[in-house]
C-alpha cells in the first residue's frame, strides 16, 4: 500500500477525525531517534507517518506540499541538532529554507502549526516521542487541512 | 433566416427571460477594465463597446479541467454531466464565434466524435455581437472573416442606432428568437441596411494584411531562416496558445489518491519544451524555431490541408498579451515579398 | 530631444560601434513592436540594424530571460573548455542588471562574454495602466515630453497627456536601485531609486490581516490564472531546462487548474525565487490575467533580507543565501518543546 | 451512441513472460473482460492500442499478437518510466485498461501476392511479430511470396519470442536470419549489425516490399542498404514512434506535418515520410 493511500485511508472515515502527520526524519538522528523511541517502548501519538531522508537538507518545500494536497493534516520535519549533521551542514542550510517556507505559508493563510521543524538526535527518543505528542495535538486543535488539500 | 430587432433598452429583459431556462453569460468588466463573460444577472446597462474578452470563449467547450474518466477502487467510469442546463452566450464577437468551426473541425468530425465537446457545444446557444469598433490587433478580415462574419454563432446581434438587430443564423437561433419573439419587433429594411452599412464601416477600420496563398508559401518555406530569425523572441510560455480561440491541443494526466481518481484533459500548447519529448530524451521539435514554426504551419497550413480553414480567425489576443511583444502577422509580411 | 530620444541616440551609437569593431556578435535590445505601448527584443547582429533599436518607456522587457539560451550550455567540464561562445552585447536597465549578475553568479552565462550597456532607468509604464487611462479609446502613438511624461495620440487626433509615475509599472514604483551597477558603460546621470517602504507598506499591508483573510485574499489573487507559465517563462532566474513544476516522473502538481495546484504552483515558484529574484516585474507584465505574481515573492525577499542580510543581484561572487548558513542564524520558528 | 473515444475496454492480465535476460521487457497476454468487446476490437498487424492503468495513465503500444490468433492480445513492453514499471510490477489476474485499435496497419492491399522482407531490431519487434504470425496462418500463407525476416538484438538474450523465433528458423515457408552484435559461446548464428546481413543475402526488389522496425540508427543504415539493392521508397515501409496522448488525432502531439501519427500512421512508406517534415 502506499504511503498516499494509507492517508487516504483516514480520510474516508471522516465521523471520527484523526490527525494524519507525515514526518520527514533525517536517516542519522531523528529516524534513529524514533526507532530508540521505539525499542525504549515509548508511547507516542500513532498519527504520524514517517518517510525516511538522508538528511533534513534532502527536503524540499515540494514534498511538504505535496503531503498537505494529498490530504495529510500536519507536517513534521526533524534532523540532527545544528553541529552534528552527518554531512556537516546539511541541517543548517536546510534551517534557512525551513525558516523561510514556514514563514512564506504563514504569510500565505496556512496555520503555522501544520508545518513544523525541529531537531532531534539519535539519542532522544524521549524528546521524538514528547514531540510527535505536540505536533498532533497542535493540528487537533486546528482541525482538518482544507486549505491545501486537492479534492477528487 | 429571421431577422428581428429589440430596443438596446429591452437588452436586459430578454437576457433575463433567457435566464429562467438557461445559464446565460453576458459582457461585464472585471477589476482591471478587461471585458469578459460572466454569469447573469448583472445589474445597470450592458456595456457593448469592448473590444473582445480577455479570454476567448473556447473554454466553454473545451474547458481547461475537463474529467474524461472517473476511477473509483479499480472500476472506471465515464463522469456524469454537470448540468444540462442549457447555457446562452451574449455579445460574443465574431471571430471567436468563427473560431467554434474549427473547434467543431477538431471535435466533432469524422468518426472520433468527442463526446465531451459535443455535449457541450449541444447545450450551448451563442449569440454574436457585430462589432463597430474593432481594436488595434484586431484582423479578422486578413483571414477571411470580418466584423459581422459570425458563421458558428446562432444569432448574429449587430448594435445600431437605439436598437439591436438580431439574425437567427442556425435552427437553435430560430428557436431563441422565437421563444423571445413577442419582445422583437420585424426588422425594418432601414435596419438592415443601416447593420450592414455599420458592419462595412467597422471593417473599413481594419488594416489587412494578406494571408492569401500562405498555405503554398509555408508549405514552399518549411525551412527558410526566417524561422529563426522570427521565433527568437518567443519566450515559450503558453500565453497565446491558450488565449487563442482555436488551439486546442491538450495534455491528458491521470490524478488518484486512494483509489479515487480520475482522468484529466487540460490545455497544452506546442510551444512549450516538453510537449514533444520522448521518453528516451529524443525531441522532435528540439528548439523554439520548430516549436514557433510549427504554431504557424498548424493554423495556416495544416489546417487548410486537413479542414479546408485557417485555424486562426484574426481576434488578436496572441498579439495583445505576447509578453516579448510579438506579432504573428510579420510571418505574413513575407508572403509575396 | 527628450531623455529618452537622447538615450536611445547613444544607445544605436554605442551598439553600432560594438558591432562594427567585432566587439560583440550579438547585440540585444528592444526595438519598434506592432502596437504602440508595447516592444519586441531585437537581436542585432550587424552595426547597419543598430538604428531598429528604440528606447522608449515601454522598453519594459528583462532582456536577461535571453540570454541563457544565447550561451551554448557545455554538456561537461571537458566541453566547456573548448567552447567558442558568442559575445553579446546587451541594454540592461537596474533590474535587468541584477539578473545579469544573478545568472553569473549561478554560473549559467560568462561575465567575460558580456559587453553591458547600462542605462539609468527613469521606471518603465504599464501598457495596462496606460491602456486603462485612456478610457477606451485606442492608442495611435505615443510619445514622450522632456519631463518624461507620456503624450499619447488617440483617434481623431486627440493627444491624452499622461504622467510617468500614475502608469508607472508596479514593479517600477517599488525599485530601490534604478540604476544600474554590473555595466561596462552607462548611459545617462544616476536616478534616484523609491523608497523601501512602499514595498514593506505592501507586504505589511498583505500580512496583516487575519490568517484566513490571507488565504481567501490569495486565493482571489490567483484565482485567474490560467497556468500559463508566462510569469515563470518571462522570468531570467527560471532558467532550469526541466521545471520541477513540469516533471512527470513524479509529478508533483496537476497540469490544470484545481485551486490547490494554482496555489502550489505559485508557492513553488515563489519559493524557488527567494533571495532570487531582482524585481523587475516580468513575471506580472507577462501574465495574461493581470494577476500580482509577486505577492508571494515580494514577502520571500524581505524575509531574506532581513534573516540573512542579503539582497539578490549586488554580487557576482557572493554565495546565494539558501546555499549558505550561518551558526548564528535565527532558529525560533522551530517547534520547542 | 458511438462509444466513448476515452473509454477503454476493460481487460484482464492472462499470462506474462519474460523475453530476455535483462528482465526489462514482458510480454503481457490480455483477455476482454467482455467478449463483445473482443468483437468489436478488429485489428490488423501494424496497429497500436493505448493499454490505461487508472491513476497511472496510457501508453501506446504496438499489438504484438495477430488477429489469426484469437481473442486474447498481446503486447511486449520495455521498462522505461512509471508507466511501464508499474506494468511491470503487476501479476496475471491484474485487470488493465485497452483502448484501440489506434492507427494504420502494414498495407496489407499491396503486400498481397509480394515476397516480404522484414528487417528488424531490438525490441521494435513486436508489430512485426503480428504481421509474421498474420502470413504464416494457414489461411493467409497461399497470399503471399517468400518472406525473409532478418532480425537482430544487442545480444542472443535480446531477442524477443525465441521460442517462436527457434519454430519459424525450422520451417521451409519462411527464411528467419537472427544477428546479434555480441555474440557468446552458445550463439552459431550471424554476428553483426542486420544491415551485415541484409548486404550478404542481397533479397531482390523485384515485387516485394520491406517491413522495416527498429531503432534510429538501426533505420538509417538499413534505408541505406535497401537503396542500393534497388528497394523504390514506396516499397519502403516504415513505422514511427511518437510520444501521444489521446490516440485519436486531436491533441496534437504526434502531428508531423499534416498527418497524426496515431490516426495517419504510424505506417508510412518511405516516400510518404520524405513528403512529411523530419519532425520525428
Amino acid at each position: 500500500m502506499s504511503e498516499t493511500q494509507a492517508v487516504e485511508e483516514q480520510t474516508d472515515s471522516t465521523d471520527q477525525w484523526d490527525p494524519k502527520i507525515v514526518a520527514f526524519l533525517c536517516n542519522w538522528c531523528s529516524y534513529a531517534g524514533a526507532d530508540l523511541a521505539g525499542v525504549s517502548r515509548i508511547q507516542y501519538p500513532h498519527n504520524v507517518r514517517i518517510i525516511r531522508v538522508p538528511c533534513s537538507g534532502r527536503v524540499s518545500p515540494a514534498f511538504l506540499l505535496r503531503a498537505l494536497q494529498n490530504g495529510a493534516d500536519g507536517v513534521l520535519v526533524s534532523g540532527c541538532h545544528p553541529g552534528d549533521c552527518h554531512y556537516i551542514s546539511g541541517n543548517l542550510v536546510a534551517r534557512r529554507k525551513f525558516a523561510l517556507l514556514k514563514e512564506l505559508l504563514n504569510y500565505a493563510g496556512i496555520e503555522p502549526e501544520r508545518v513544523q521543524f525541529t531537531w532531534v538526535s539519535a539519542s532522544e527518543g524521549g524528546r521524538f516521542a514528547t514531540v510527535i505528542e505536540k505536533v498532533v495535538e497542535d493540528v487537533r486543535k486546528l482541525g482538518p487541512n482544507e486549505k491545501l488539500v486537492k479534492t477528487l | 433566416m429571421t431577422e428581428k430587432t429589440i430596443a438596446r433598452t429591452d437588452l436586459t429583459t430578454l437576457l433575463d427571460r433567457l435566464a429562467e431556462d438557461a445559464a446565460v453569460y453576458i459582457p461585464a468588466q472585471d477589476e482591471a477594465g478587461e471585458a469578459a463573460l460572466a454569469e447573469a444577472p448583472l445589474d445597470g446597462d450592458l456595456a457593448l463597446d469592448y473590444v473582445n474578452f480577455r479570454l476567448s470563449p473556447k473554454a466553454f467547450f473545451l474547458p481547461q479541467n475537463q474529467t474524461l474518466l472517473c476511477f473509483q477502487d479499480g472500476q472506471v467510469r465515464e463522469p456524469e454531466q454537470p448540468d444540462h442546463r442549457k447555457t446562452v452566450l451574449f455579445g460574443v464577437r465574431p471571430c471567436d464565434a468563427s473560431a467554434m468551426l474549427a473547434l467543431d473541425a477538431v471535435f466533432l468530425e469524422g468518426d472520433k466524435h468527442d463526446p465531451y465537446y459535443a455535449s457541450l457545444r449541444d447545450k450551448t446557444v451563442v449569440i454574436a455581437l457585430a462589432c463597430t469598433h474593432p481594436g488595434p490587433s484586431c484582423f479578422c478580415t486578413s483571414v477571411g472573416g470580418g466584423p459581422g462574419d459570425a458563421a458558428g454563432a446562432d444569432v448574429l446581434a449587430v448594435p445600431l442606432e437605439n436598437d439591436l438587430l438580431l439574425r437567427a443564423q442556425s435552427p437553435k437561433g430560430e428557436d431563441l428568437l422565437a421563444s423571445v419573439s413577442d419582445l422583437l419587433a420585424d426588422a425594418a429594411p432601414e435596419a438592415v441596411t443601416q447593420a450592414d452599412r455599420r458592419i462595412a464601416d467597422a471593417a473599413e477600420q481594419m488594416e489587412a494584411v494578406t494571408t492569401d496563398g500562405s498555405a503554398q508559401w509555408l508549405r514552399e518555406n518549411y525551412d527558410a531562416d526566417l524561422w529563426q530569425t522570427i521565433s527568437q523572441a518567443c519566450i515559450e510560455c503558453g500565453t497565446c496558445s491558450y488565449l487563442c480561440p482555436t488551439c486546442h491541443c491538450f495534455d491528458i494526466t491521470d490524478e488518484i489518491r486512494g483509489g479515487r481518481g480520475r482522468r484529466v484533459r487540460t490545455w497544452d500548447c506546442c510551444a512549450y519544451p516538453l510537449f514533444t519529448l520522448h521518453a528516451s530524451g529524443h525531441n522532435p521539435r528540439p528548439s523554439s524555431r520548430e516549436r514557433w514554426r510549427q504554431r504557424i504551419m498548424h493554423k495556416f497550413r495544416y489546417a487548410v490541408e486537413n479542414h479546408d480553414r485557417l485555424f486562426c480567425v484574426g481576434c488578436g489576443r496572441c498579439i495583445r498579451h505576447c509578453p516579448a511583444g510579438m506579432d504573428l502577422r510579420n510571418v505574413f509580411k513575407h508572403v509575396g515579398a | 530631444m527628450t531623455p529618452s530620444e537622447e538615450i536611445e541616440a547613444r544607445l544605436r551609437e554605442t551598439a553600432e560601434q560594438l558591432l562594427r569593431d567585432k566587439k560583440v556578435d550579438i547585440f540585444l535590445a528592444h526595438g519598434k513592436a506592432s502596437l504602440p505601448f508595447r516592444t519586441t527584443p531585437l537581436f542585432i547582429t550587424s552595426p547597419e540594424d543598430a538604428e531598429r533599436l528604440v528606447w522608449n518607456p515601454f522598453c519594459a522587457m528583462n532582456l536577461a530571460v535571453y540570454l541563457p539560451r544565447l550561451f551554448v550550455r557545455p554538456a561537461n567540464a571537458k566541453e566547456a573548455e573548448n567552447l567558442e561562445q558568442p559575445t553579446i552585447g546587451m541594454v540592461v536597465k537596474g533590474c535587468e542588471a541584477r539578473s545579469v549578475a544573478v545568472l553569473i553568479q549561478e554560473h549559467q552565462i560568462p561575465r567575460d562574454k558580456l559587453v553591458l550597456v547600462g542605462v539609468a532607468c527613469g521606471g518603465m509604464a504599464d501598457r495596462r495602466k496606460a491602456a486603462a487611462a485612456l478610457d477606451g479609446r485606442d492608442p495611435l502613438s505615443v510619445a514622450e515630453d522632456a519631463d518624461g511624461n507620456l503624450r499619447v495620440t488617440v483617434a481623431g487626433d486627440q493627444e491624452v497627456a499622461l504622467p510617468r509615475e500614475d502608469v508607472l509599472a508596479v514593479a517600477c514604483t517599488e525599485c530601490r536601485r534604478p540604476t544600474p551597477e554590473l555595466v561596462d558603460v552607462l548611459i545617462g546621470d544616476g536616478v534616484e531609486g523609491k523608497a523601501a517602504d512602499l514595498t514593506r507598506s505592501r507586504t505589511e499591508q498583505f500580512g496583516s490581516q487575519d490568517l484566513d483573510a490571507r488565504w481567501a485574499a490569495l486565493r482571489e489573487a490567483l484565482g485567474d490564472c490560467i497556468r500559463c507559465n508566462a510569469c515563470r517563462q518571462a522570468c531570467p532566474m527560471c532558467y532550469c531546462r526541466e521545471c520541477l513544476l513540469d516533471q512527470t516522473t513524479p509529478r508533483w502538481i496537476g497540469a490544470g487548474t484545481d485551486p490547490s495546484d494554482v496555489v502550489i504552483y505559485h508557492l513553488v515558484r515563489a519559493f524557488h525565487l527567494a533571495g532570487r529574484c531582482t524585481e523587475c516585474g516580468a513575471c506580472t507584465r507577462a501574465c495574461p490575467m493581470g494577476i500580482d505574481t509577486r505577492l508571494l515573492i515580494r514577502k520571500l525577499n524581505q524575509d531574506v533580507e532581513d534573516l540573512y542580510g542579503y539582497t539578490p543581484g549586488e554580487s557576482t561572487d557572493a554565495t546565494g543565501p539558501l546555499s549558505a548558513f550561518a551558526m548564528s542564524d535565527p532558529e525560533d520558528f522551530l517547534t520547542e518543546i | 451512441m458511438a462509444r466513448n473515444p476515452y473509454l477503454p475496454y476493460p481487460a484482464r492480465i492472462e499470462d506474462i513472460v519474460v523475453e530476455n535476460d535483462e528482465r526489462d521487457l514482458k510480454t503481457f497476454r490480455l483477455a476482454f473482460e467482455d467478449p463483445d468487446d473482443a468483437k468489436a476490437f478488429e485489428y490488423m498487424p501494424g496497429q497500436f492500442a493505448e493499454l490505461s492503468l487508472p491513476g497511472m495513465g496510457e501508453a501506446p503500444f504496438g499489438i504484438a499478437s495477430a488477429p489469426t490468433e484469437g481473442d486474447h492480445l498481446l503486447f511486449t513492453v520495455k521498462r522505461m518510466g512509471l508507466f511501464t514499471t508499474e506494468l511491470h510490477g503487476l501479476e496475471p489476474g491484474a485487470p488493465l485498461g485497452v483502448r484501440g485499435p489506434m492507427g494504420n496497419t502494414f498495407p496489407w492491399d499491396r503486400m498481397a501476392g509480394k515476397d516480404i522482407v522484414i528487417v528488424s531490431g531490438g525490441f521494435a519487434f513486436t508489430t512485426l511479430r503480428s504481421a509474421i504470425t498474420y502470413i504464416l496462418d494457414p489461411a493467409n500463407r497461399a497470399d503471399f511470396g517468400s518472406v525473409l525476416v532478418i532480425y537482430g538484438a544487442r545480444t542472443p538474450g535480446e531477442l524477443l519470442y525465441r521460442d517462436e523465433l527457434a519454430e519459424w528458423q525450422q520451417r521451409d515457408d519462411i527464411e528467419v536470419h537472427l544477428t546479434v552484435d555480441k555474440a557468446d559461446e552458445t550463439w552459431t548464428q550471424h554476428e553483426g549489425v542486420v544491415t551485415f546481413v541484409l548486404d550478404e543475402l542481397k533479397p531482390s526488389p523485384d515485387n516485394t516490399l520491406a517491413l522495416v522496425c527498429g531503432p534510429p540508427i538501426m533505420i538509417k543504415f538499413t534505408l541505406v542498404s535497401l537503396t542500393q539493392l534497388g528497394f523504390h521508397e514506396d516499397a519502403t515501409i516504415l513505422s514511427l514512434e511518437m510520444r501521444m496522448k489521446c490516440g485519436i488525432g486531436k491533441c496534437g502531439r504526434c502531428n508531423i506535418g499534416n498527418k497524426y501519427v496515431c490516426t495517419d500512421g504510424p505506417v508510412f512508406t518511405r516516400e510518404e515520410l520524405r513528403a512529411l517534415p523530419v519532425e520525428y
